[in-house]
């Protein structure tokens, strides 16, 4: 710092270190122990969070999906179908729900998600028959195989 | 033509008189080689012992159990009966009602040479009428007590147990199970019914 | 929506149910892998973590478990007592003789995940040696879930018109004496 | 940056504002500038252009002006909740002031931090939201051990 003139000097506002301190230590106030006040272990701690801040906005994520796929494997399950076969299912009769929706769907709109998991069902019956060679199609089914080629 | 009229007077014959139970060993040697001849006539049944007592008279007559005529086999040309039947690789410890037509009444194999089954077949029989046996399945066909005896109440009831292919007293505790990688298996089931048919995408797991 | 309804709403969300397994003749893996999924609350769409969500499992009849192959004898449970030559290892007949109940549960307790809610979630767990159950249980119990291994039937349970329906596969010779 | 570091909210509305009638949240502006200083230059351009205009067109919105001897022009926005922001103007063009106004009069007056949902309803749930006897059947057999025969 350097003072020009005396008024200057009396408008400064202390010395620039003890800023960044504040700057720093204001990322740890919420921190546990001496290390929210304390300038030489906030430092480490406030590193140290803000690696743990970045892996975790990709592990969020990773951890979502999976949340979000046990919540329709369990909501697929009290319909008697297993997960992948719901999904497999969902996709080929072009349902664009992304795994997000399907869960929330399948907590806040239960007899939505009943529809969806009839539909993946007459898709799976209607494939198994494709599959045997029988050549009917199910009632109130609307989505066809050719259709999505 | 001729030696059939002779083998119905024979059984006839047989059948009519009472006879002892000597006779029978006498006509083993009669009904050998007509064995071809006969394979197919539905009058063949079980013979039954059944003694008769008359106040002094002790009567021991061998009755023929009429056989009902039930469904006919697809593949009636076979030999052994599982294939006659074409019921390979179809049948498991559970069938019980099939395994017990090839079982004595103290839960033995019948012989392969009365029953015709092929060896292959003769053995997964053998198999499954073990583990029928260890998984209590076959309750009443248990070699006969002698006379009198009376067994000794067991201090705990058996465990209950299916699959299980070796003998309860020959098998050992598997104290070591081995490193990750290459652990100690328990075996479940024979390899002998590895081939049987399953309705669903696994394969039967033997190993535990 | 109001608070009055949403909160009834939030009570019904989130009820206990109280599950009844009946483990005769089934196999302890199978029986403690439907309590695990229970106890841990993975079969409710609203399943989280660390929101506590699992229900209750009473299992019965766990003194008439099955065991696939000869596990009676080779399984093997072991654990130490931490003591010098602590060192306990029981087969699973022994240990079965002497807590029926112990297979299932230690089954149980090995599907759970290894967190601090581990042993909250193994009070939920109510197991049974025999089919008696006490009063206050089976006020609370909401379901009886299938049994996953279907028991195949003994010999002398078919009836007589069941086995004379059965082809017969083959006839034996005719002086073929059946013992 | 990490997220419990900062403060965050869920998205919200005042009282639904828009959905029926729009009622401006924006309650007071004071404009505060040197009648001399450089730095206030732009305000005392837009004082004498865009002002009136603007208090014209916004009947709901008290302006004040304020000339007072300070160095640095600031506009001071009053909200219906009682939030109150300060914006310094130093060194702002008569056009850049008038866009300020202008974003801080839409402006609903809540805190500008960190939402952690991009979306939000007030009934997420319109069909029943699930609960453990919404996909059984409603009549059984009476449960427990039964007794044979």
């Amino acid at each position: 710092m350097v003072f020009l003139t005396l008024s200057c000097w009396t408008r400064s506002r202390g010395p620039d270190r003890y800023w960044k301190v504040q700057e720093l230590l204001q990322n740890a106030r919420h921190f546990r122990g001496r290390k929210n006040r304390c300038y030489k272990l906030a430092v480490r701690a406030v590193r140290r969070a803000f690696v743990y801040a970045s892996k975790a906005r990709k592990a969020k994520r990773r951890n979502m999906r999976t949340l979000w796929i046990s919540r329709i494997a369990a909501a697929s399950r009290e319909h008697g179908m297993k997960y992948p076969v719901l999904m497999y299912n969902l996709v080929q009769c072009s349902v664009q729900l992304n795994r997000r929706v399907l869960s929330d769907l399948a907590i806040t709109e239960p007899r939505t998600f009943r529809a969806l998991a009839t539909l993946a069902r007459a898709r799976q019956q209607e494939g198994l028959q494709v599959a045997l060679g029988d050549g009917k199609e199910p009632p109130g089914v609307f989505s066809r195989i050719t259709q999505l080629q | 033509m001729a030696a059939l009229c002779v083998m119905k007077s024979v059984r006839t014959a047989l059948s009519a008189a009472h006879c002892a139970f000597t006779n029978n060993n006498s006509a083993l040697p009669l009904r050998l080689p007509s064995l071809s001849l006969f394979s197919f006539t539905s009058i063949r049944g079980i013979r039954q012992v059944v003694e008769k007592k008359e106040g002094k008279t002790t009567v021991i007559e061998g009755v023929t159990v009429a056989t009902q005529v039930g469904p006919q086999p697809p593949n009636p040309t076979a030999k052994c009966p599982i294939y006659r039947w074409n019921l390979q690789n179809k049948y498991t410890y559970t069938d019980v009602l099939l395994l017990s037509q090839f079982i004595r009444s103290d839960g033995g194999m019948l012989p392969r040479r009365i029953t015709g089954l092929c060896a292959e077949e003769h053995r997964k029989i053998a198999v499954c009428v073990q583990m029928a046996h260890r998984a209590g399945l076959l309750p009443d066909h248990r070699p006969r007590l002698p006379e009198g005896h009376i067994p000794k109440p067991r201090p705990n009831p058996p465990l209950n147990r299916y699959l299980t292919r070796y003998s309860v007293k020959s098998v050992k505790p598997i104290y070591r199970t081995g490193l990750k990688w290459c652990k100690t298996r328990m075996p479940v089931g024979h390899p002998a019914l590895k081939n049987n048919v399953r309705y669903g995408p696994k394969p039967i797991y033997t190993k535990h | 929506m109001s608070s009055f309804s949403r909160s009834a709403q939030q009570w019904a969300t989130f009820a206990r149910s109280w599950y009844l397994i009946d483990a005769r003749m089934q196999p302890p893996g199978k029986i403690a892998s439907m309590c695990s999924v229970r106890l841990q609350g993975k079969h409710k769409p609203i399943y989280h973590a660390l929101s506590d969500a699992g229900d209750h499992v009473v299992v019965m009849n766990t003194r008439h478990v099955a065991f696939s192959g000869n596990k009676w004898e080779q399984k093997v449970y072991s654990s130490h007592t931490g003591y010098p030559g602590g060192f306990k290892q029981l087969t699973a007949a022994q240990m079965h003789r002497k807590d029926p109940t112990a297979i299932i549960k230690l089954a149980v307790y090995g599907m759970l995940p290894r967190n601090l809610m581990r042993r909250t979630m193994m009070q939920r767990l109510h197991i049974f040696p025999d089919d008696v159950l006490p009063e206050d249980i089976m006020l609370n119990l909401t379901e009886e879930l299938p049994q996953p291994r279907q028991i195949p039937r003994k010999l002398s349970e078919y009836t007589q018109e069941e086995r004379d329906r059965f082809p017969q596969l083959w006839t034996p010779p005719e002086d073929y004496r059946m013992k | 940056m990490t997220a419990r570091g900062t403060p965050s909210r869920f998205l919200q509305s005042v009282l639904q504002n828009g959905a029926g009638r729009y009622v401006c949240q924006l309650k007071r502006v004071s404009l505060m500038f040197s009648k001399k200083g450089q730095s206030s230059l732009g305000v005392r351009e837009f004082i004498e252009d865009g002002v009136v205009d603007f208090a014209k067109k916004n009947p709901g919105i008290v302006v004040y002006v304020s000339p007072q001897s300070c160095r640095i022009p600031k506009i001071v926005a009053e909200y219906l909740n009682g939030n109150v922001r300060e914006e310094l103007v130093t060194n702002k063009t008569s056009q850049q002031i008038t866009e300020l106004i202008m974003k801080l009069s839409n402006q609903s007056g809540l805190d500008i931090i960190r939402i952690r949902k991009p979306f939000h309803t007030d009934s997420p749930s319109i069909q029943g939201q699930w609960h453990p006897f919404t996909n059984r059947p409603p009549s059984r057999d009476p449960i427990g051990p039964q007794e044979p025969g």
